[in-house]
């Protein structure tokens, strides 16, 4: 039973959620201002918006994790007082937040039961969760192995946890905030699977995304949402991707990557047979070979935990403490070295390595520094920002308002704290710092994690104006899309190793999600081996025989 | 060192062991909560002088351990509101409390006792005595056992009993129950508590006030058990001790045993050998007085690795900025 | 107006602060006179304090503790009209009156007493901070004890080495505690508040506790052997009675003078023999004499019967 | 965008806290039978009232600057240093051993010699921990603790078994040369001619302070190496992404810090004792951590945290030495004022902030 638009339900049946004049501010900033919201029971409904636009706060006002300033919440017609998340989750509200709120170094169990037990005891509640969660898993095709620390889950396999704690506290009304910023193309049309399976059950289900693909593709309603404000509420049948795109910039946006055939030259980087063992002796990286020329993007595809992460920060001259590097690296001819004093960043960017990290918050960026000060970020040392023993603040200012203004950085405010600006601005931030250096490899990992539309257009045009200059990126996404559209040449990591090598013009999704999963012999596959196996990461368990990747068929 | 040697040492560990054990799961309470606590030493101190003060007053030790209790919780109530409540530094709260408790006691002391803070001494049933227990005398001569029996185990007072009997107890909670899984986990990560519908605040200040009674019934035993009254800064350090010991421990409870009876094994062995020979050369008293904490530093480095603490620790909740 | 100015422990230190505040109540008894007092807080204040109550006009300033010995020294010169007296420490200068104690000597008498009252042959000396005027007490009192008992053995433990050894009494009464079980029974406490724990651990063991610097014979009736008073009471006592007419030069308080004994009252006479009672006296006889010399270990950083 | 303008912040809410943590303590003055004006008269007139009173204020202040800066540097690097106590013992000893063996032509030389002196020592009394801490992830809190008190006996065995002279009572070195004596801030007003704050143990090291404040100033703001040390305390992961080495930073934040304790002894081994005592420290390292926290570790917040406590110390002790209240009384005046403004300041912040927000968006509409 799919209802139709928003006004198309019978007047009868009262919607699962009515938001009504909501208002909040933090502080001087208004998140959200008188925002009426109507989601029909039974449906999927999209919220989109910039980065900042104030729909997270919007859903955590619903959750009772914030308090509105004003405003009115109905639930299936009944106003309601949420005051805090127990209110929330009586009423029957689950929801999976961009940032999971998940306790690491707890079990999946004890994580599910947290705040949910059934008496003063744990063993009687684990027991029952643990019963629970199979039924769960099975009805829903959850699958996580209950006894794993979350530590030790990938983040699609942390994500399953979260909805299976909403699912567990029996929530009818289901809320999504950026669910698939993580995920890989087959673990999103997973997730879309179960979603409308729940969809069909009765459950009424709100999606926060910045992919106007899957607005379009599952959402019955969408809702547009600018500066703190809600712009429009339509049916998804009734738009389009373009349309949607300008009613949340103000502006039209380009969708697609605009670039010519690469010109490879020389090979900036070459990589032969890459080892690195980490501290728990788990080997990340496998014997990995590969080359970079000047003048081409060499996208990496693969879920993430199979080695990627490790590449990029081993590259980078950061591999993680106590880890072990063996094999060769050469960059423009020369050899780099493994271990010792000189293999670390500082000696890598003077060599001509530039690197946006995967994880701009808690790497790419000191949150407390100003903008400015974020600007010099690893080339601190460097005789452009310093005067002996001093920084040269004036210089670093100067350059950072400059790249403050080519990047379009907002508030462009090179005072303000890196924490306060929103998390495309962040972004920009550290691609104008390593981009603008001009290095000869450019190292790129997720770059457009999080990022709203009109940010993601932006930089994807840096990367591809560098890459005409004439220098090598490597770039490392989740997203097959981006990968697909920016990269020469995509290399497919599986569990440490390179799968193997694809022309991005003539492979598919399908083929590479099928590499992703350790399928080598992409012909012949079932389709459902798109789907990751239960462990997200596989070098997390080294005591499985991890045979020959064809093995894993 | 004959058989005799060593249990009286360790007989004399168990003792010194005992505040820093109950100050160490003191602090594990709220450290596990995520409430950084540097005022162990404060509490402890509050704690002696109050059971001190009452138990001389109305020659009840029983009284005076309720009062201990009350003295150590009023200043953990003092650090609830600053770093819960008013989400204050937790350090500076710590040492201002440090601070408070020092002072306090001896001019309180002063005001009602007018002997420079002390206290006069206890006697009778305004200290705890030592409790022999069952058959001790008869099993005192079976070899090994006996001496082991009656002269370590048993003997101590009612208070070293209980403070063992925390570490299970602590063990049990922590691991559990759901209040134990519960405060674990609004230390690692409060948000998760909070979107789980249950208060942060709440959960600390139940920590925050176990942390109270235990710093109270270690200072009540320093004062009522251990020695007969209170004299000023009478826990000397202890409370940073039981600190060390706490990350020395890694946040569990039998690490806390295990770094606590460390800590009393070592003081009693230097008790025990003021001047040691080693070979040429007598390490001087100065030198054997150090040695707690000399061998700590160098157990520290050569055994024990990191320690992580809970992630969430000295960090206020904050949601909204 | 005469003053009195307490060192760093403060005058309820259950030692020789404690004694000094005690003379001078005991002349404000007598007398229906008043006094000044000050506690120093801090190293810096000494000379603050001093130079303060010479100006206000306070006469003579009595100061407990070597620690002033130096800062006197240097503003004695200053304030000539003014009589200075220094308790523990030598000062040479024309308007000030030192007053040293022989501890020493004090301690050997204990150090006999305990001797004889000993049944195991072994007896223990508790100090507080480890420093050489612990020492000196340490010394006197193995001397004694050595003297009677040749063959017996004197355990010995300090502390601490920060301050926090002064104040310490559940560490006092733990080396008690070790002590007797290592046989001693008798234990001698050198320790200011941390002999308070050393004291009732002895009572509480069963064995005997000496108490120092004022007469804590009564802290444990029965229980302590005996206290080794330092006079120092009677030292204020003299001076503020004196008044501006205090002597100048070194006054020495000794066994023979009575400035350092071994304290007797009814607390302790169950304990006392008659036959401790002459041993004393004949010790106290030869000390006086010159036939027995307690050696000062602050000469020379040794004692003897090493 | 703020929620309050920058001045309110800066200084309504301390001056508020201040003000409730004197009103509270006047309660407290009051409850043990005194008057609290009094009590607030002589502390402000011994302190501040006189050149004199601000001689022993600013002797104070300056041992609280140099712990406050050693704790704050520390701080920046995100290490809780403990063992200012300690470091601040052991600078004294490398004080006196400058002092005491090497002959010294002139006070200038000879204050340059101590800095050094005291400076290595602490420094090297530091070193241990952060090597340890850097290398064996020993945690630094601990070893810290371990190090004041382990300190605590070297420097009494050095006392007792090696500086003392023979037949000295007193635990304590011999007498540093004339040579190496300071001048007094008394000596250098005299020397223009103006009488201040006579015999008081203020001295040039004051001065030294100061500049040790700006040095950090500079340091943490101004230096590239500032910038790896705030960027190490801020994120290790960053910092090791930036190329910045967490053992080395570890290591120099912590000998920089040491050294600054160390550097402490200038002032009151130096400058006033002119000989090393037991306990010279008198628990001015642990100040320094209630300085370093209350002045938010920025130099010119220890400067007039060192400042305020020095008042406190000073008052205090005027307090104790001239009426019948006990000395302790300044210790828990202390606690509530770091409570109240190190720990409880959003108490204050919380309503002014609200009473801002209000007043602006009141004017917007
Ligand atoms: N906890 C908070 N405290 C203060 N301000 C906040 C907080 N959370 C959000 N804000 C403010 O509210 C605005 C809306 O933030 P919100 O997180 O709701 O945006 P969003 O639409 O979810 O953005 P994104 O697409 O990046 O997730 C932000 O611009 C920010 O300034
Ligand atoms: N607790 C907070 N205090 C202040 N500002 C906040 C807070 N949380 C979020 N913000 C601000 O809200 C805006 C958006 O917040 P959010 O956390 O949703 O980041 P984001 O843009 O979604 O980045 P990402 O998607 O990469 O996490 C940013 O300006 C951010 O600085
Ligand atoms: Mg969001
Ligand atoms: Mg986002």
């Amino acid at each position: 039973m799919k209802s139709g638009g928003p006004g198309s339900a019978p007047q009868s049946v009262a919607p699962a959620i009515e938001l009504v004049g909501i208002s909040k501010s933090f502080g001087p900033v208004q998140a959200n201002k008188d925002i009426n919201l109507t989601v029909a029971r039974g449906s999927i409904h999209g919220i989109i918006g910039e980065n900042g636009a104030g729909k997270s706060t919007l859903m955590s006002i619903l959750y009772g994790f914030y308090k509105p300033d004003s405003g009115e919440i109905r639930i299936n017609g009944k106003p309601i007082q949420i005051t805090d998340s127990m209110t929330a989750i009586r009423a029957g509200i689950g929801m999976v937040f961009q940032h999971f709120k998940l306790v690491r170094n707890f079990t999946v169990l004890e994580n599910i039961i947290l705040g949910a037990e059934d008496g003063p005891m744990l063993r009687p509640s684990l027991a029952r969760a643990r019963t629970r969660l199979r039924e769960l898993a099975e009805e829903y095709e959850l699958q996580v192995d209950p006894d794993e620390t979350i530590d030790e889950l990938s983040v699609g396999h942390q994500q399953r946890v979260e909805i299976l704690k909403a699912l567990y506290r029996q929530a009818d009304i289901l809320i999504l905030d950026e669910p698939t910023g993580v995920l890989t193309p087959a673990e999103a049309d997973h997730l879309f699977r179960i979603l409308n399976g729940l969809r069909d059950e009765g459950k009424t289900i709100i999606l926060i995304t910045h992919k106007l693909r899957e607005i379009m593709e599952i959402t019955d309603t969408v809702s547009v949402m600018r500066r703190g404000e809600m712009v429009a509420s339509v049916s998804t049948a009734e738009t389009s991707p373009e349309e949607l795109a300008e009613l949340m910039v103000g502006r039209k946006v380009l969708l697609e990557v605009d670039k010519s055939p690469a010109q490879p030259g020389d090979p900036v980087l070459e990589v032969r047979d890459l080892r690195m063992i980490d501290d728990e002796k788990v080997e990340r990286i496998r014997g990995v070979s590969f080359d970079i020329r000047a003048g081409e993007i060499v996208g990496i595809a693969g879920v993430s935990g199979n080695g990627q992460t490790q590449l990029l920060e081993l590259l980078g001259g950061f591999p993680e403490n106590g880890a072990q590097v063996t094999g060769e690296i050469r960059l423009n001819g020369q050899p780099l070295d493994l271990s010792g004093r000189h293999s670390d960043a500082a000696t890598r960017r003077a060599r001509g390595i530039g690197h946006v990290p995967e994880d701009r918050q808690d790497e790419g960026l000191i949150m407390d520094f100003a903008a400015w000060e974020n600007v010099a970020f690893g080339y601190h040392n460097t005789p452009e920002y310093s005067n002996g023993i001093w920084l040269d603040r004036k210089a670093i200012r100067a350059d950072a308002e400059g790249k403050i203004e080519r990047f379009d950085v907002r508030p462009p405010n090179p005072e303000l704290a890196a924490r306060n600006f929103s998390g495309g601005n962040q972004q920009k931030i550290v691609v104008a710092r390593e981009v603008e250096r001009n290095p000869d490899l450019l190292l790129i990992g997720q770059p457009t994690r999080g990022v709203d539309i009109g940010a993601i257009e932006f930089i994807h045009k840096r990367i591809v104006e560098l890459r005409d200059a004439g220098k090598a990126v490597l770039l490392v996404s989740v997203e097959l899309d981006e990968i697909m559209s920016l990269s020469d040449r995509v290399l497919v990591m599986f569990d440490g190793m390179i799968m193997g090598e694809r022309d991005p013009e003539a492979t598919s999704a399908g083929e590479l999600g099928l590499l992703m999963a350790g399928v080598t012999d992409t012909e012949n596959a079932p389709k459902e081996a798109g789907v990751p196996p239960e462990h997200g990461h596989p070098a997390d368990h080294p005591d499985e025989p991890t045979a020959a990747p064809e093995g894993r068929l | 060192m004959d058989f005799n040697t060593i249990i009286q040492i360790l007989d004399s560990s168990v003792r010194l062991m005992t505040p820093l054990l109950l100050a160490c799961l003191a602090g594990l309470y709220s450290e596990r909560s995520g409430v950084f606590d540097i005022g162990l030493e404060g509490k402890m101190l509050m704690a002696a002088f109050a059971a001190a003060t009452v138990a001389a007053l109305t020659g009840s030790v029983w009284l005076g351990l309720a009062a201990g209790i009350a003295g150590s919780m009023a200043l953990s109530l003092i650090h609830g509101v600053t770093s819960i409540t008013f989400r204050g530094n937790q350090l500076i709260s710590g040492v201002a409390i440090n601070f408070l408790a020092s002072g306090l006691t001896v001019l309180l002391g002063q005001k009602i006792f007018g002997l420079g803070g002390r206290t006069p001494s206890l006697s009778g049933g305004a200290r705890f005595s030592e409790i022999k227990l069952p058959f001790a005398d008869q099993l005192r001569d079976v070899p090994v056992i006996g001496p082991i029996y009656a002269d370590l185990i048993s003997g101590h007072t009612i208070l070293v009993y209980v403070a063992f009997l925390c570490v299970p107890a602590t063990w049990w909670l922590l691991y559990r129950t759901r209040f134990g899984l519960r405060l674990r986990a609004v230390g690692e990560n409060p948000a998760s508590v909070d979107t789980a519908g249950v208060s942060v605040t709440r959960l600390r200040y139940i920590a925050i006030a176990i942390c109270g009674v235990l710093c109270g019934l270690a200072g009540a035993y320093l004062a009522t058990g251990l020695s007969a009254g209170f004299v000023k800064e009478m826990t000397a350090g202890r409370g940073f001790i039981a600190l060390a010991a706490l990350i020395f421990a890694k946040w569990r409870p039998w690490g806390a045993l295990f770094a606590t009876f460390l800590f009393g094994l070592f003081e009693a062995i230097a008790n025990r050998y003021p001047n040691l020979d080693v070979g040429p050369i007598t390490i001087p008293s100065m030198f054997m007085n150090a040695l707690p904490y000399i061998l700590t530093v160098i157990i520290l480095a050569g055994f024990v690795g990191r320690a992580i603490p809970p992630r969430a620790g000295g960090e206020p909740y904050v949601k909204e900025r | 107006e005469p003053a009195l100015i307490f060192d760093l422990g403060g005058k309820f230190d259950k030692s020789f602060n404690e004694a000094a505040y005690q003379g001078a109540e005991r002349w404000k008894e007598e007398t229906g006179g008043t006094y000044k007092e000050l506690e120093m807080q801090s190293e810096a204040q000494r000379e603050q304090a001093l130079r303060r109550l010479a100006e206000t006009g306070a006469n003579p300033i009595v100061m407990t503790g070597f620690a002033f010995g130096e800062v006197l020294n240097k503003i004695a010169p200053d304030y000539p009209d003014t009589k200075f007296v220094i308790i523990d420490a030598v000062v040479e200068q024309p308007n000030v009156q030192s007053n040293v104690f022989n501890e020493g000597e004090g301690s050997y008498l204990a150090g006999v007493l305990a001797a004889m009252a000993s049944k195991s042959g072994t007896v223990g000396f508790i100090g507080g901070m480890d420093i050489p005027l612990i020492h000196k007490f340490e010394c006197g009192y193995r001397q004694g004890f050595l003297a009677t008992k040749p063959d017996g053995k004197v355990l010995i433990n300090y502390t601490g080495t920060t301050p926090a050894a002064w104040n310490d009494p559940v560490k006092g009464g733990e080396l008690a505690k070790a002590q007797k079980s290592q046989g001693a029974d008798v234990i001698y406490a050198a320790a200011g508040g941390t002999g308070i724990g050393v004291l009732q651990a002895a009572a509480d063991e069963g064995v005997l506790g000496i108490g120092v610097d004022s007469n804590q014979n009564h802290l444990h009736p029965g229980q302590i052997l005996t206290s080794v008073v330092k006079r120092v009471d009677n030292a204020v006592y003299d001076a503020f009675t004196a008044g501006e007419g205090v002597e100048p030069g070194v006054k020495t308080w000794d066994v023979a003078s009575d400035g350092v004994a071994v304290a007797m009252d009814d607390n302790n006479a169950p304990l006392i023999t008659p036959e401790m009672t002459t041993a004393v006296d004949d010790a106290k006889a030869k000390i006086a004499s010159g036939e027995i010399e307690v050696h000062d270990y602050m000469t020379d950083n040794t004692c003897p019967v090493d | 965008m703020d929620k309050m303008p920058k001045w309110a912040d800066v200084i309504l809410t301390p001056l508020i806290s201040l003000f409730l943590a004197f009103a509270i303590s006047a309660l407290v003055i009051l409850a043990i039978g005194e008057s609290p004006w009094e009590a607030l008269k002589t502390m402000v007139t011994g302190a501040l009232g006189s050149s004199y009173g601000w001689g022993f204020t600013l002797y104070y202040t300056t041992n609280f600057i140099f712990t406050g800066l050693a704790v704050a540097v520390a701080y920046h690097a995100s290490l809780f240093n403990i063992g200012g106590e300690g470091q601040a013992g052991l600078g004294g000893l490398g004080v006196a051993l400058v002092c005491l063996f090497i002959p010294w032509p002139h006070w200038s030389l000879a204050l340059l010699g101590a800095i050094a002196g005291g400076a290595l020592f602490g420094a090297a009394w530091a070193y241990i921990p952060a090597i340890l801490q850097a290398k064996r992830g020993s945690h630094i809190v601990i070893t810290t603790i371990m190090f004041n008190f382990i300190a605590a006996a070297l420097l009494n065995w050095a006392l007792v078994n090696w500086l003392r002279p023979v037949g000295s009572m007193d635990p304590a070195s011999a007498n540093f040369p004339a040579a190496t004596h300071l001048p007094k801030i008394t000596d250098m007003f005299a020397g223009v001619g103006i009488e201040w704050g006579n015999h008081t143990p203020a001295n040039v090291t004051f001065f030294v302070a100061l500049l040790a404040c700006v040095g950090v100033w500079l340091l943490i703001w101004r230096t590239r190496l500032g910038y790896e040390i705030r960027a190490f305390g801020k994120s290790e992961t960053a910092a090791r992404y930036a190329g910045i080495s967490p053992t080395r930073i570890t290591v120099i934040a912590m000998l920089i810090s040491g050294g600054l304790a160390g550097m402490m002894a200038t002032n009151n081994v130096m400058g006033e004792a002119e000989r090393l005592v037991l306990n010279n420290v008198e628990g001015a390292g642990f100040i320094g951590i209630a300085v370093a926290l209350m002045g938010r570790n920025h130099p010119f917040g220890v400067l007039l945290a060192a400042l305020l406590f020095g008042f406190l110390y000073q008052g205090g002790g005027e307090l104790a030495l001239w009426t019948s209240i006990p000395r302790e009384l300044i210790i828990v005046i202390q606690a509530l004022v770091i409570l109240f403004t190190g720990a409880l300041d959003n108490m204050v912040r919380m309503p002014l902030e609200r009473f801002f927000t209000a007043r602006r968006l009141g004017k917007r509409a």
